[in-house]
């Protein structure tokens, strides 16, 4: 098997993962809201309702699609397809787990082992407005643009707060850009220098000021409450997708899904030790390697689920920001907390080493 | 498109409501069980809703409880609470910009056929605006009745044909409320 | 929501956004006609009359009894107490008496129709900013309060409960299990529904400071009930001109300062207590006897009666009929609704029907103060202004 | 992608594609009105010599020439910010973002 | 062979698309195909050994400065009909004027002999490390006034767009 | 201003040092949320359960026949007088002979409609009638897909000989 | 100091307006006088201003229609609330069917705006001064003024009653 074979099987893979994590985080959104709030959810379609994102996504694709007349045609569809573009295009360089080997041939369960993985993933982030802007815009409605605008000013604005806190992470492993060198490093070496567990030295125990920023940012950046005022209903419908029906729509809320499944995966990655889990090594003595690999796949999935869980328990209980607030808290807390943080990391490592 | 030929249906079945094939089964079991209702919540039966809506009732459970109060997005239009005549354009076009297949309750009395309300300022009844699929009595009628009229809608889309909505009794039935 | 086409002035660089009128933040039915400066409110103005049912007009049609079930839908999240002030109205003008027992049991059911009214009212203040998990814990419990109206009267929303003269039937031992019930449960949810938003930061910080009104603007607009007592003033109508026999309870009055969401929030959660503790004295200090006032002319006679007794037939079908004779007079009797001082204005020509009634709606007459309200805030603040005023569509456009 | 690749295609290529791009920067800012139109223009004709620079950079082997690219961006950014707000404060003023419109120096 | 190829196809889309920046009648349309362009740019310098600096471009260009391009075109609500047009002569004379400068640079380019293809020392140029390295060794003065003219550029453009409190 | 000794001020605007924090309400709340996720559920399966309503409850009426299985309706027309909404209509019948086993009164309605779309069911036409005749009950009336089917005659309203409806529990009781 | 009640009320306004009052009546305890429609704006800002009785809180605005009163067909009746002594007036104005104009009382309670329009819709009273005087429940194109008696309370195009049944 060519590794370019393997890279194709791969890409495919993940995206038909990600698909289907997404709808099934819709599924899990649902019963999720509902158990917290004391309720059952969708269980009606389905053995306890879980052929529910079927229903959904079979009913949007039978549905009549309606371009305003008003609206700017070519923009209106590019929007949505903008949207989810950038959602998938991310998971090109995380590392999901450690290599398989077949017949001598390592294959590394990441698309794109690019040496500046974290600036990609900043940037397709950025990218990501784009198709939520475009699709605002278009629409031609005060509400979708009120939305769109929302959405661009809180995005950019948190990227910076964002990127900030990243760096302390990077240096804190040697300045490397690759998240695959980046999960590398928090598999090896020992917690704080003294407590010994194999694939547990992880960034969160170092950064943990940086792992809050990110995590907000984070939120802010899939727009999910409390920073969900592109789309908040109370307010403005449905935001910059209010103009959208049938599957254009289904794009949008699969993408907003996808996006959070990326996210949950990227702060795993930076944070939380990616595929390492404690115990790794050993495990490597006593099975085969491939099966650790696998096993690694699964602790990363299970850092992402517990993410994904984290991002709708956080829905559903907090309320949202004010537009003002919450550029206050991107600018004036997040920001300066995000500068402090890389300068105190900085001056530890430089007068107390590594 | 292929030179495949279509061969004329045996005579007698033809037509909508025949030939419900197994994918439109699917579609319809589909749609049904992702009915994204709108709440037209003009008064009392909205707050009626609101309560189907919490835990007790749990609209969820049908695959309902995401209210989308964007008309494009929504494919049932639960008018709950009295239409005044003032409020009668609005619901019509609150009903246009709706996106085809699409359904409409009018919940409670008022709604139906104008209840109490006999009087000057009152729609008697939103089926004098727009076609009316099922209708729920009550004033306002309890979660339980809601339930049922969602039921009732559920089963009025799984039996409905893909083709019903370009079917000419269709265009006809919106051409008698002067739609399109 | 209506197809909005933007549409810019170029001369000046607002724009016009249409809040409603089947914005979901209207809860009901309203409009808004917003003039923006980017986020910022400049201007707004107000339109209502979507669901205008003219029931002031129905009032001079039908006979007294029947416009119990009209006022059910005025403000629909507190009938009874829409109820009792019709029946207390109609009282007056007849010169009626009632019991103590009556008066104990209205307090009992018009103090849980003001906990639903402010539950669903600071429920919905926290579902608009974003909360809404709180709103399913509470909302369970305005289900216990249908419950206890069920018992009460056979209805859940529109009870229609009570009759002029008194209670159309005894509180049955299952009722009154189940208001034990809500009275020894409900504390714990309400203090979790507290934790869970009241002194939240980002709850704080969308409601603190927003859609603030002083007093004396309050009073210029006719602000009455919570959102008067937010501003600052303790006006009851409960305290100042009782009805009831509320004065035979003590309670305290929860004021605010500045008038805002925040303050109207935190009155209507004290209330919740207030009201709380009154049903509890109510229920604890029910005194025995009849729950209807002596008044063969008004209050329909037993059944049992009816079907043996002749001289009740004929009271029964003169009621029914409306043929009683009524005074000629005019009464004005307010009671505190949920939104503020609920007024009937009841002119009486004799006949079967009013010859005039005008409901004073507290929030039509509050609701003029919006715009002066949200002016120069962001339209979410608007929005929690909004709903924090508690604008019922039914009592707004009756 | 961690092995450099000779250069298959002469210098002079990215020469001539840099030229033309700049001269489409220069024929847009000559033509449009729109001052918003313009400034994009004026970016497109900094990215032109960008690529230059990035093509120098690689063809001599060395990194000074993306050095040069990032203060360009660094300055690009800053024009972005100011002549956007400049706009801005113009379009409340005039309701317009004709530079036409803009030749007197008061308003 | 191949990276002629793919070198063809990005100039032909930068090319093309600096033309639809220049020729569309909407400025939102602009905006996009500006950052269509900007990507094929992006493209050249990934070919160029450049990675880092294409990401960047990509962050700033296209995630940053375009956003912001949109947003004013958003807020300004320009569109078709509220885009000034220049009478057709001026538009004449325009494109005579740039295809004349192009003419004449690239008579000028032609004749130019660039040095020859240099191997670098490293293989790996344009990572993050070496432009790195050189940043704040070599130019670290003028980045440090970078810093400063980015401050600048920050609290004018807070001053131009805050706006006058007309009392 | 103060009207009456008995205000107090509830509010208090001013964050302490650990509210302006964000986390502790936050972290507060997520705990009180991820608590229910382990409660027993409060939701009814409606279809599937159902709920014994109270025994007042105001649904559907039914139209009583006494002990004999006679009608008890005599068509008097109090119920429709007391319907706010207008939703009774009845003609009345005199009995004709041979007739005694199934009207109770001389009179009797021979069409006995309730619009139940125009029905609020407050419960008046309960109240008025002094025949013991009409009841609402605790059924629920079903939603139905036309218009036209909402008018109940009698031969949905009249209680079957071999189905009665029990309202022995909404007779009211005046215990003095 | 003499004690607030409806007595006192009385006598400071027949000191005042004594001329105007055409009729004090007293049902269930709410002091009411009819007023020459004329004075409602002198009589209410006096009240507003009366040291003593301070009636700043308009509880309630509304009109009134009696179609055989021949000549004072029509009337506004004010309900007025003093706070601080706990005191109530009813101030009625009659005006004749031919010309229904008073004077708007917006100028004092800003609460009056909205009621004045009810009014205006209801009953069609016209209120001099008022700053945006247009129907508020009712569509704008209504064309009579629907609480006057003698229009009818139905709507005639329901298709599911039959008014040969409601006899009323």
């Amino acid at each position: 098997m060519s590794i370019v074979l393997f890279k194709a099987i791969l890409v495919v893979l993940i995206f038909l993962i990600s698909l289907g994590i997404a709808a099934y985080s819709t599924y899990g959104e649902r019963k999720i809201a509902a158990f917290l709030q004391d309720r059952i959810g969708p269980d009606r379609a389905g053995p306890f309702g879980l052929l529910q994102p079927i229903a959904d996504g079979v009913k949007m694709f039978l549905k009549e699609e309606i371009i305003p007349t008003v609206s700017d045609k070519l923009l209106f569809i590019a929007g949505p397809s903008m949207f989810m573009l950038t959602a998938l295009m991310t998971s090109a360089v995380i590392p999901w787990g450690l290599p398989l080997e077949f017949g001598g041939t390592v294959y590394a369960l990441q698309v794109a082992d690019i040496n500046i993985g974290i600036l990609y993933i900043m940037g397709v982030v950025s990218l990501g407005v784009y198709g939520i802007m475009i699709g605002g815009w278009a629409s031609n409605n005060k509400f979708a643009l009120l939305g769109a605008i929302r959405a661009s000013s809180q995005m950019i604005s948190y990227e910076l707060a964002m990127g900030m806190s990243v760096i302390a992470v990077l240096l804190m492993t040697n300045g490397s850009l690759s998240l695959n060198n980046i999960v590398q490093s928090q598999g090896e070496g020992k917690l704080y220098g003294f407590i010994n567990i194999s694939g547990m030295n992880w960034n969160i125990f170092y950064q943990p000021v940086a792992f809050i920023i990110f995590l907000v940012c984070s939120f802010a950046e899939t727009n999910r409450t409390p920073f969900d005022l592109p789309e908040s209903e109370s307010e403005l419908i449905g935001g910059f997708h209010t103009e959208y029906s049938s599957m254009k729509l289904g794009l949008y809320l699969f993408g907003e899904y996808i996006n959070m499944f990326i996210s949950s995966a990227v702060i795993s990655c930076l944070f939380l030790g990616g595929y390492n889990f404690p115990g790794i090594e050993y495990l490597g003595t006593v099975l085969p390697h491939n099966i650790v690999s696998l096993i690694s796949v699964a602790a990363l999935f299970g850092k992402i689920f517990f993410f994904i869980f984290f991002f709708m328990w956080v829905r559903w209980t907090i309320p949202r920001f004010r537009y003002d607030q919450l550029m206050r808290l991107g600018w004036q807390i997040l920001m300066p907390l995000a500068i402090i943080n890389v300068l105190i990391t900085g001056g530890i490592l430089t007068f107390f080493g590594n | 498109m292929s030179n495949i030929q279509v061969s004329p249906p045996p005579p007698g079945i033809e037509g909508s409501g025949f030939f419900a094939t197994t994918f439109e089964k699917a579609v319809g079991l589909a749609r049904a069980n992702s009915i994204w209702p709108l709440p037209f919540a003009t008064s009392c039966c909205g707050i009626e809703f609101m309560a189907t809506m919490a835990a007790n009732y749990d609209l969820a459970r049908f695959g309902s409880e995401r209210i989308s109060f964007s008309p494009r997005q929504a494919d049932l239009l639960m008018v709950t609470g009295t239409i005044a005549k003032k409020m009668g354009p609005v619901l019509r076009q609150v009903y246009l910009q709706m996106a085809e297949p699409r359904w409409v309750i009018a919940v409670g009395a008022c709604a139906s056929s104008g209840g109490i309300f006999d009087t000057y300022s009152v729609l008697q009844g939103i089926d004098k605006v727009i076609p009316v699929d099922v209708y729920v009595p009550g004033c306002p009628p309890r979660p339980e009745q809601l339930i049922d009229g969602i039921l009732k809608i559920q089963e009025l889309v799984k039996n409905e044909p893909l083709k019903r909505r370009e079917s000419p009794e269709y265009k006809a039935l919106l051409a008698s409320y002067g739609i399109e | 929501m209506e197809n909005t086409v933007t549409n810019f002035d170029h001369t000046s660089e607002y724009t016009t956004l249409n809040l409603g009128p089947t914005h979901p933040a209207t809860h009901g039915i309203f409009q808004n006609i917003l003039t923006m400066d980017g986020e910022i409110i400049v201007e707004a103005e107000q339109t209502c009359g979507y669901i205008h049912r003219a029931f002031e007009k129905i009032a001079e049609h039908r006979p007294f009894y029947q416009i119990t079930p009209l006022t059910d839908r005025l403000n629909y999240c507190s009938s009874p107490i829409n109820n009792m002030g019709w029946h207390m109205t109609v009282e007056k003008l007849l010169g009626v008496q009632t019991p103590k027992r009556v008066d104990y049991m209205r307090i009992i059911i018009m103090e849980l129709a003001r906990i639903a009214d402010h539950l669903i009212c600071n429920s919905v203040i926290a579902v608009d900013c974003g909360a809404l998990t709180g709103f399913t814990y509470v909302f369970q419990w305005r289900e216990k309060i249908y419950d206890i109206y069920e018992e009460i009267c056979g209805a859940r929303l529109t009870t229609n409960v009570g009759r002029i003269g008194g209670l159309e039937r005894d509180f049955s031992p299952a009722c009154i299990a189940k208001i034990r019930e809500f009275i020894q449960e409900y504390p714990k949810v309400l203090r979790e529904f507290t934790s869970l938003v009241e002194r939240n930061r980002i709850f704080m910080d969308r409601t603190v400071g927003v859609g603030p009104i002083s007093v004396e603007r309050a009073l210029h607009y006719g602000f009455t009930g919570p959102n008067l007592r937010a501003a600052g003033l303790d006006y009851d109508v409960r305290v100042m001109n009782p009805y009831s026999s509320y004065q035979d309870f003590d309670f305290t009055i929860p004021v605010g300062v500045n008038g805002d969401t925040y303050d109207r929030f935190r009155v209507r959660q004290e209330e919740m207590w207030e009201s709380l503790k009154l049903i509890k004295n109510a229920l604890e200090n029910l005194p025995e006897g009849k729950f209807f006032a002596e008044v063969p002319e008004f209050y329909l006679p037993p059944k049992e009666e009816v079907y043996k007794n002749m001289e009740a037939l004929i009271w029964h079908f003169k009621i029914v009929m409306g043929e009683t004779d009524v005074p000629v007079g005019e009464v004005y009797h307010s009671v505190e609704g949920g939104n503020g001082e609920l007024g009937f204005y009841l002119v009486s020509d004799g006949g079967r029907a009013a010859y005039r009634l005008h409901f004073r709606r507290p929030c039509f007459i509050y609701y003029q103060a919006f715009p002066e309200m949200i002016k120069g805030s962001t339209l979410s603040d608007a929005i929690v202004t909004m709903s924090s005023m508690n604008v019922i569509a039914g009592e707004l456009d009756a | 992608m961690n092995t450099i690749t000779e250069q298959a295609h002469p210098q002079n290529w990215y020469l001539i594609l840099s030229t033309i791009l700049f001269s489409i920067g220069v024929m847009g800012v000559l033509m449009r009105r729109n001052a918003l139109i313009i400034l994009m223009c004026v970016e497109l004709m900094l990215n032109s010599v960008n690529l230059l620079l990035v093509s120098f950079s690689a063809y001599a082997g060395n990194t000074e020439g993306q050095v040069f690219v990032f203060f360009i961006m660094v300055v690009a950014a800053a024009e972005v910010a100011v002549g956007l707000a400049l706009l801005v404060s113009i379009y409340r003023n005039l309701a317009s973002t004709d530079i036409d419109v803009l030749n007197k120096l008061k308003w | 062979m191949s990276s002629q190829i793919v070198f063809y196809m990005l100039a032909a889309l930068s090319v093309l698309s600096a033309l639809f920046v220049v020729f569309s009648k909407s400025p939102i349309y602009s905006v996009l195909w500006l950052i269509v362009c900007f990507f094929s740019i992006a493209g050249h310098y990934v070919m160029l050994n450049a990675q880092f600096l294409a990401i960047v471009h990509i962050i700033v260009y296209a995630g940053a400065i375009m956003v912001l391009m949109l947003f004013t075109v958003m807020l300004l609500n320009l569109n078709k009909e509220t885009e000034p047009h220049k009478p057709a002569m001026l538009k004449g004379a325009a494109i005579v004027t740039g295809g004349l400068l192009m003419l004449v640079l690239l008579a000028a380019m032609r004749s130019v002999q660039p040095a020859p293809y240099v191997a670098p020392e490293k293989a790996d140029v344009g990572f993050v490390q070496n432009v790195g390295m050189k940043l704040f060794t070599d130019f670290l003065l003028p980045f440090e006034m970078t810093s400063v003219l980015f401050i600048a550029a920050m609290i004018g453009a807070v001053v131009l767009a805050k706006k006058e409190v007309h009392e | 201003m103060q009207l009456t000794n008995r205000s107090k001020v509830v509010t208090k605007p001013e964050m302490t040092f650990v509210e302006k924090l964000y986390l502790p309400a936050i972290f507060s709340g997520l705990g009180i949320t991820i608590k229910h996720l382990f409660k027993k559920k409060a939701t009814l399966k409606y279809p599937e359960q159902t709920r014994q309503f109270a025994p007042v409850y105001r649904g559907m009426h039914v139209l009583k026949r006494d002990e004999q299985g006679r009608e008890n309706c005599t068509a008097c027309g109090l119920c429709a007088v007391s319907c706010p909404a207008e939703a009774i209509t009845m003609d009345a019948a005199e009995r004709k002979k041979g007739e005694e086993g199934l009207y109770r009164e001389e009179k009797y309605a021979a069409r006995y409609e309730i619009n139940m779309l125009r029905c609020i069911y407050c419960g008046l036409c309960e109240e008025a009638c002094p025949k013991d005749a009409i009841y609402l009950t605790d059924r629920i009336v079903p939603s139905e897909y036309s218009r036209g089917e909402f008018v109940f005659g009698k031969d949905v309203l009249v209680e079957k000989v071999d189905q009665r409806i029990d309202v022995s529990k909404r007779k009211k009781t005046y215990t003095i | 100091m003499s004690e607030v009640n409806n007595a006192y009320l009385l006598k400071e306004l027949q000191d005042q307006f004594a001329a105007f009052i055409t009729q004090v009546d007293e049902p269930y305890g709410l002091l009411t006088i009819e007023l020459d429609k004329e004075q409602i704006l002198p009589v209410l800002s006096f009240l507003v201003k009366h040291p003593e009785l301070q009636m700043q809180f308009l509880t309630d605005v509304c009109g009134m229609h009696f179609p055989d009163n021949k000549g004072k067909e029509l009337a506004t009746v004010y309900h007025v609330h003093s706070f601080t002594k706990n005191i109530r007036l009813r101030i009625k104005c009659y005006m004749s069917l031919d010309a229904p104009q008073i004077d708007s009382v917006t100028s004092l309670f800003g609460s009056a705006n909205w009621q004045e329009r009810e009014t205006f819709d209801f009953f069609g009273i016209e209120f001099i001064g008022h700053p945006n005087l247009k129907r508020i429940l009712n569509v704008d194109e209504m064309e009579y003024f629907p609480m006057r008696k003698e229009y009818p309370l139905e709507d005639q195009t329901r298709t599911d009653k039959d008014d040969t049944y409601f006899g009323r």
